[in-house]
């Protein structure tokens, strides 16, 4: 632990505690009791869905990413067609047409407004959540494509060698292998997921982001709600960040 | 061409009119080849001649352009596939076949994000279904065997080339097939380790197990070989017991590659 | 030529009949009309300077503009930040619902029922204050609000009035909702209108910009642009 | 009006509007991106090889810019920026100048971007099977020489889908710059929305535009793709 | 601890004290050596004994824990880096240095994005500044030489073992150094090819260039070597010309290692 202060770090941090105490004292901060409980609440949701839509799209992201490898033809294109069609579209479009498009649909069907999911299909944060997994998924797919194609040939053929099913050397060699060597895209793609959540305010789900907006226009105070927005961010992408270093270093490389 | 003659033992493997090649390039020509209960043979021929990509048609690695393969009798069935090749027909089949082949590839092919332990009972476990205890037990003697026990933790890239290609024989020992393909299993060992895999391979052949043994050390091939086939040209140019290969070569070819060895 | 260049900040997203843009870029609708009338009035040379929300205080503390009269009610919270002239508009609040169900603008008879309002506004600090009831959501514009009602994924919206009519006007509007009626008057929240934001101590400029409310009043004009886009005198006295 | 009045090139019609919007997103998206390239292969290096400090730093500014959101940044950059240029230029009894909304989006841009490319393609490099660089160095190429000979085109196959989600990322990015008064694609597409009610029409017209924008990068990046994949047998 | 008798032709590389370890293993523990203009040193050794890791650390590969490299006299500069060990302190020097070695690894290390011809000439046009034209014509040359004229456009991935190990020995020729480090040349070669290789190297001695030759072809060894030098347990456990080495070894270990063979 010790080791890891060197003196170019004390410096560093000298500067950022500066930092800290310079924005905490001069700056205005009376409007943040008042904002408090929403902002936790915003930070609630936030970390909900940013959960939930990483994980759901990851999932959904490995077959994304195999398919397309492996084929056959017609699902390695379907694949393909997804993801591009996902990546070549502002979320904030898809958003939109999930919502007010296919969410507007539901109510003017009689049988599923007497259901049990009309309260759900009601909220706002089904479609948000299935549009963020969606996009996440998209642009994982594209990733793991080219990590699963990365893998060197040899090991996947030692495992086929000996008479693994595919799904046990996708299991044991291909898929791990494959993270491996995505992981510090995968790190980068989850910090730009956390960074897509606010887009959920625009369908009425309120987020940390969205708060810190409320608290922009109620007050007309800048840039101490965003100072602050960019504390809490940053706080979770570290977090993040710690999350994937730790696995990264997991893994054996050599230093070249 | 020679064939060798039959012996009582059940034929292990069949090779019948094997056929290979890459885009224009030939690499097999009609290879066939019998390999039965509890023989040694070993493949010999220059470089490029075909002979990884013999034994890789063996366990489909590489599907043959033509020609049929047998496993303890059993056909591999193949089908056509769209571009002219053969592909095999039934996955499970070949899966199944593949569990009974174990293979030492020339260029080690370890699982390069497992230690050695766990890249040797990475098969006994997981495809095998063999119990950890028992597997990691077996795993870590097949180890101190090859010289590895204190390397256990130790991941391949971190390996020196010789340490590898021990660490690539035990993880397919640890399967304990019935058939064994070796790719050069030597070529980075030194003459003491030569003499200990030579050892192992030996006692592999009184277990009854059946090997096909590419190499280029022709003494390694004389003292471990029942059979020697020798390929050129993408055919088996000659074939024979040891004594008759090395004493009394008879095309120009064989006799031009032994004769670099004095 | 006498006169100084002023720029006014306004929103940059489209907020008919306030401020919308058509094709050729050129912005139409009341209160561009009114930034013209008061900018004459005042003798002030006035540039147009359309901008998205959340940079419009930034772009005025900055000085890359003078001012905005973009719709901003006076509120207390935002008067530590900027400087507001007099109001000169004080819409009423009223409360659309959808045509299936019969309820009044209170807080009993929003009960339990899912109201759209737009975030920061002085609609949403109302609907908090008064309708602990029911269920509020926050929207981004009024035009989504609107879209989801007539979805019916809410049951009832407060917004201002005269934005209201034209949607009330419109064909889905018409076939949705109802005007369901004003909400009662609070001053605190709802009296103090619209005003336009100078930086904070530029008097002169504000000054000059009160004297042109007035003038625009006192001339006449002013009503006359009211009528000719609501039907009714928007200045509330 | 129809949809066909509604996407005309000339007033009523919004087409040209929409296209013009286009044209800006993607000149400060292609910027950013190469200024982001740039950034990215330094910093991949930086944080491979560097020196304990400059590591540290690199880690810092991947760290923080990728953590804060772009709106944030932009807000803050442009306005905080411009106005600290602006006093210094008056201490200094020079007038105060303009920085372009063009200038600071592609800077902007590219200063988010490079965060984000150091991590691909450090991940990339780290990819690479180490004898190939190993085997370089041996035969005493300059680490320029080795990076534009055997790194770079060795880590392509690795970066290439990382760098391509990046270039799509860009071309959406630009939206933001909506806040300090730039007229792009999105904001384009809000204003004939609300203006016209047609929401749906002009959203889709920028979903088909956005797609054609991908779909020609995706040919681009595939014939890339196709160069730094020769010698890499297809998996499978 | 035996050393080679000094001959008269310029030292070209000395290794003094040479320690290195990886983490707490120690695989060299003090070893030092010269190699004179012309001569050719092979090295001998268990598997794992620090073969590679020592033609590694004399280009810097790895760096040293301690011990000094010299290449013509010229000492490579030194200083201690934050961990205990030593790095390169001017890099332009160890560039400088690595241009006049050639190696070939162990594990080939082809550049797997280029084909044959161009892994050939990527050094001598891009690092040394020769024409491409010239290049190209040196590297067809010995392509040809070693046989693999008609792969020149192939990508190594396509290429069996012995004909990749092959290329990466033209990639070491075709830079035309003073000094070649080989780590185990041999090791994917038929008898035939390995006499082409023994050929080869005899050729660049007669030139004058000096290699050092890692190899567990103790036959090939002693037919291409001035001097051998046995590694045992990070030292030198014994050096001295063939017939010495071979004939009359003194260590246990030696002994061990090289009876093997009969
Ligand atoms: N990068 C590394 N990290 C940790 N240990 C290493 C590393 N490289 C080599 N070693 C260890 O150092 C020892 C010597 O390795 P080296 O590659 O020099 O052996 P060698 O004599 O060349 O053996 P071989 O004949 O098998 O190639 C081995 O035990 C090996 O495991
Ligand atoms: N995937 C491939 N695509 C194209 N050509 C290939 C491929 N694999 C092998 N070859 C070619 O087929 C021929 C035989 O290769 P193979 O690996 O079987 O040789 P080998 O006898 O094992 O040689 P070595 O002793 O050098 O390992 C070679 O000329 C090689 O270039
Ligand atoms: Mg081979
Ligand atoms: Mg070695």
């Amino acid at each position: 632990m010790l080791s890891w202060i060197k003196p170019h770090r004390v410096v560093l941090m000298l500067l950022a505690a500066g930092l800290v105490v310079y924005i905490a004292t001069a700056m205005s901060w009376e409007w943040l009791p008042q904002f408090a409980g929403d902002l936790v609440a915003g930070v609630g949701v936030t970390l909900l869905i940013l959960a939930s839509t990483v994980i759901l799209g990851f999932l959904f992201a490995v077959p994304l990413g195999l398919f397309q490898v492996t084929g056959p033809k017609p699902l390695a294109l379907l694949c393909k067609g997804f993801c591009t069609l996902i990546r070549g579209t502002p979320l904030l479009l898809q958003l939109w047409l999930i919502y007010y498009g296919v969410g507007s649909l539901f109510p003017q069907v009689p049988w599923i407004r007497e259901s049990f999911l009309w309260p759900y299909l009601r909220e706002a944060w089904p479609y948000g959540v299935l549009a963020l997994t969606f996009s996440f998924a998209g642009y994982e797919g594209e990733v793991m494509r080219g990590a699963f194609a990365g893998v060197p040939n040899g090991e996947l053929e030692a495992g086929r060698a000996y008479g693994m099913t595919p799904f046990t050397l996708l299991r044991r060699i291909w898929l791990p292998r494959a993270i491996a060597r995505a992981l510090p895209t995968l790190n980068g793609e989850v910090v730009l997921q956390l960074k897509a959540t606010p887009l959920v305010a625009t369908i009425t789900v309120i987020d940390v982001y969205a708060v810190t907006s409320k608290v922009r226009q109620a007050t007309y105070i800048i840039y101490e709600p965003l100072l602050l927005l960019a504390l809490i961010y940053l706080c979770l992408t570290g977090i993040l960040v710690f999350t994937f270093r730790y696995f990264e270093n997991r893994n054996p490389t050599r230093d070249v | 061409m020679a064939h060798s003659s039959g012996t009582d033992a059940a034929k292990v493997i069949e090779v019948i009119d094997l056929h290979k090649s890459f885009g224009d390039l030939e690499v097999l020509k009609g290879v066939s080849l019998d390999a039965h209960q509890g023989e040694v043979i070993a493949i010999i021929g220059g470089s490029g001649s075909g002979k990884s990509t013999m034994l890789r048609c063996i366990n489909m690695l590489e599907t043959p352009t033509s020609g049929t393969i047998k496993v303890h009798g059993e056909a591999i069935e193949m089908k056509r596939d769209g571009k002219g090749g053969l592909k095999p027909a039934d996955q499970d089949q070949v899966r199944r076949i593949r569990t009974r082949l174990a293979m030492v590839f020339q260029s080690f092919n370890l699982w390069q994000h497992m230690t050695l332990l766990e890249n040797v009972i990475e098969v006994p476990v997981h495809v095998l279904g063999r119990s950890k205890a028992e597997s990691t037990e077996l795993a870590e003697s097949l180890l101190k065997r090859v010289g590895l026990h204190e390397k256990h933790d130790t991941y391949p890239m971190f390996l020196s080339g010789g340490q590898q290609q021990r660490a690539a024989i035990a993880r397919a020992l640890a399967i304990q097939p019935e058939v064994m393909l070796f790719d050069e299993p030597t070529s980075a060992l030194d003459p003491e380790l030569i003499g200990e895999v030579l050892a192992v391979i030996g006692d592999l052949a009184k277990e009854g197990r059946t090997m096909l043994l590419v190499t280029h050390e022709m003494k390694f091939a004389r003292e471990v070989a029942d059979r020697i086939i020798f390929l050129h040209n993408g055919i088996i140019a000659e074939a024979g017991p040891p004594e008759q290969i090395f004493g009394a070569p008879e095309s120009e070819h064989l006799k031009r590659f032994i004769s670099a060895l004095s | 030529a006498a006169a100084e260049t002023v720029r006014v900040a306004f929103g940059a997203e489209p907020y008919p009949p306030f401020t919308s843009p058509d094709a050729s870029g050129k912005w139409v609708g009341w209160e561009i009309e009114m930034i013209a009338l008061v900018c004459k009035e005042a003798k002030l040379d006035c540039e147009l300077a359309p901008t998205m929300w959340d940079g419009i205080i930034p772009a005025l503390m900055s000085k890359k503009v003078d001012m905005i009269m973009g719709s901003l009610s006076i509120t207390e919270a935002r008067e530590k930040k900027v400087d507001f002239s007099i109001p000169y508009f004080k819409p009423n609040a009223v409360v659309v619902g959808t045509k299936s169900m019969k309820f009044a603008p209170t807080p009993e008879g929003l009960k339990g029922k899912l109201v759209g309002v737009q975030t920061a506004t002085t609609h949403a600090a109302y609907a908090e204050k008064y309708f602990k009831d029911s269920k509020l959501k926050q929207y981004q514009t009024q035009d989504e609000i609107n879209q989801d009602l007539v979805s019916g994924r809410i049951d009832a919206t407060q917004a201002d009035a005269p934005a209201m009519t034209e949607f009330m006007e419109s064909k889905e509007g018409m076939a949705c909702c109802e005007i369901k009626g004003e909400v009662a008057y609070d001053a605190t929240i709802l009296g103090r209108g619209v005003g336009v934001a100078v930086r904070k101590g530029d008097d002169a400029l504000r000054e000059k910009i009160n004297a042109a409310i007035k003038a625009t009043r006192a001339s006449g004009e002013y009503q006359k642009l009211s009528m000719k886009y609501f039907g009714m005198d928007v200045y509330g006295e | 009006m129809s949809a066909f009045e509604l996407l005309a090139f000339s007033p009523p019609g919004w087409g040209a509007v929409l296209l013009r919007g286009l044209a800006m997103s993607m000149s400060v998206a292609f910027g950013g991106y190469l200024v982001g390239l740039l950034i990215g292969i330094g910093g991949a290096f930086g944080k491979l090889y560097g020196g304990p400090v400059l590591r540290d730093l690199l880690a810092c500014y991947t760290t923080v810019v990728r953590a804060i959101p772009e709106l944030v940044l932009i807000v803050l950059l442009f306005y905080v920026g411009s106005d600290i240029v602006n006093q210094v230029m008056q201490l200094l009894g020079r007038p105060p100048i303009d920085i372009s909304g063009l200038a600071a989006g592609i800077m902007v841009i590219g200063v988010v971007q490079g965060a984000y490319s150091t991590e691909v393609i450090r991940g990339a490099i780290k990819a690479i099977p180490p004898g190939m660089i190993e085997a370089a160095r041996a035969y005493g190429m300059k680490p320029s020489l080795m990076l534009r000979r055997i790194t770079l085109p060795a880590m392509l196959p690795h970066a290439i889908p990382g760098l391509s989600n990046l270039w799509l990322i860009a071309t959406k990015d630009t939206a933001l710059l909506a806040v300090i008064g730039f007229t792009e694609l999105t904001l384009a597409t809000r204003q004939a929305g609300g203006a016209t009610k047609h929401y749906f029409l002009f959203f889709s017209a920028a979903g088909v535009l956005y797609l054609i924008v991908t779909l020609l990068s995706n040919v681009l990046i595939r014939s890339i793709e196709r160069r730094a994949y020769r010698g890499i047998p297809e998996v499978g």
